[in-house]
């Protein structure tokens, strides 16, 4: 069983994913795929005159501030156009996916920060209604339900919280939730680098191995955003996953070379 | 002039004054210390920030 | 087993509907709900700067002008906000709702349409790049291996082509295939108006009660868009449903009162 | 005057003028009253319309 993380950034090419994908699948890899979005959302959330406002938390992570009406946007971006997309090309591939977000069945349920402090413009603020919160259980009976029953589940956020809310929640640290949950073998973190990079963004500087001891300090060369994908693997590795590797979303067979060991493997 | 708000600290009871500060901001009481937010501007009303769950960067 | 259809239209409680669904599946009534939301799609349509374009097939029917663009609105608005909605709305209420296109599993499956004749702006067309199709198939296997796990399946358009393609659907006609293929009893269909109108708008003119063998009939009545909703009716009491009701949407208990009798009943 | 489009109908060989029409719209031979499609104003093609499946007002 692997786990795959597509990401959500820019010049990632979702065919010769879905390709790889089907490749894989055909040959009787069982796989659940979890993808993000935030590109895309930011560009509709800006022509729906919405845009984008990000927070940084006091500890210096930062976060899409997810109001009521961003994440519908949120929603209409991940669960509808980019959710059902990657339905699209894997069902023409011969693939019977099944896309699901978080909320449907509670596969993704956590608690819901109520309150949150951030740094906005210089200023630190108590944010109150931002629907952010973090998975903490996966509904692994559904996941396997469809499995067992020859379905590819295709995963996004949001999650849901304990109440039922819809909340926004990291997708690749939902993506190591559901590699413990499942005791998948590897997860497959694709993005439109080649990996953890030394020193970003230059591609040469592609850190290809990092012992599991030494993640921590791995966290220090990770940009911002990237460091949350670390924080994942971390944890996907402290609960049994053998193996987590970054790798390029952009290429040919990105799954297939991931496994081979091309990217930033770490175990 | 910028316009000065004046408020009592809920903890300690100090006079607290401030100017360029937007709802939701959280300051210090300059005496004890304690995070303070700034629930209204108009009334100027403050109280102890609420305590941040541990931070999971999401 | 009952099927309910919530409608797209303006003036649908949202939030009725879904206490209604608690308290009909707490009380043990199995149930699929199908759901729409044309009347959001064009105002996001609208604000994305690609406004929606009906086109009016040779015999009279209208359909929303499906090109790859619209295509991903209104999977934006049907799978993203609307569905999430509505799961976020049932999961709040305690009941573990699935949303899923019918791309999901194929759930919805059946021809495109690949070339079809419409009417614009008066002239007679020939339009190509349309993705319309109508539900063949619907996979019921799916359906009862959630139902039998405790899952309430929430379903929407698209479908998918045999060839796996996302295609614009009529969410009533879905409903109907969905009524047939689980030998559903009743198949309840919420709208904007208290039923089938004799002569529309004017809701006192209500038509209580249509013997199934004058359905045919009841299209001359039928308002276009209704026109659509009465020829899923007739295809659902001719696969053996027993009794088909176009209910009001907006108003408490929607689901219950339909289940009474209340609206135009056709049986 | 408004410019006139001649065409061959690709059914019976009649010539064929016409005046207002866009690509993709659907004109009847005149002589053999066989449905043609405008497949391009420019050059002007005339082809047999497709027959269309049978019509399910989706």
């Amino acid at each position: 069983m692997i786990v795959v993380k597509i990401g959500g950034s820019e010049g990632i090419n979702l065919d010769l994913i879905a390709d790889d994908i089907a490749a894989l699948a055909k040959g009787g890899q069982q796989m659940v795929v979890v993808h993000g979005g935030s590109a895309e959302t930011n560009r509709v959330a800006e022509a729906l005159g919405h845009p984008p406002r990000f927070v940084t938390s006091v500890s210096g992570y930062t976060s899409r501030y997810t109001d009521r009406k961003t994440l519908e946007i949120f929603e209409m971006v991940y669960c509808g156009k980019v959710n059902k997309g990657l339905v699209e090309r894997l069902q023409r591939r011969g693939v019977n996916a099944v896309g699901l977000s978080g909320l449907d069945g509670r596969i993704f349920e956590g608690p819901r920060k109520a309150v949150i402090k951030v740094i906005q413009n210089g200023r630190r603020m108590v944010l109150r209604d931002d629907y952010t919160g973090k998975v903490e259980r996966v509904n692994v009976d559904l996941l396997r339900l469809l499995l067992d029953n020859g379905y590819l589940p295709l995963l996004t956020p949001p999650a849901a919280s304990y109440d039922g809310e819809a909340i926004n929640v990291d997708g690749d640290r939902a993506a190591a939730a559901v590699a413990k949950a499942l005791g998948a073998e590897q997860l497959i973190i694709l993005s439109n680098v080649p990996g953890l990079l030394r020193n970003f963004p230059d591609e040469s500087s592609l850190i290809p191995h990092i012992p599991r001891g030494q993640v921590e300090s791995a966290m220090d060369f990770a940009k911002d955003r990237m460091k949350k994908k670390v924080m994942g693997a971390a944890e996907a590795l402290d609960a049994g996953v053998r193996r987590v590797v970054f790798a390029d979303g952009r290429v040919e067979h990105p799954i297939q070379k991931a496994l081979a060991g091309q990217g930033t493997v770490i175990e | 002039m910028p316009e000065v708000l004046v408020a009592e600290c809920p903890e300690c009871g100090a006079e607290i004054e401030v100017t360029d500060v937007i709802e939701g901001e959280i300051i210090e009481c300059p005496d004890c210390g304690v995070e303070l937010e700034v629930r209204s501007l108009n009334p100027f009303v403050l109280e102890l920030a609420p305590q941040e769950e541990e931070d999971w960067g999401e």
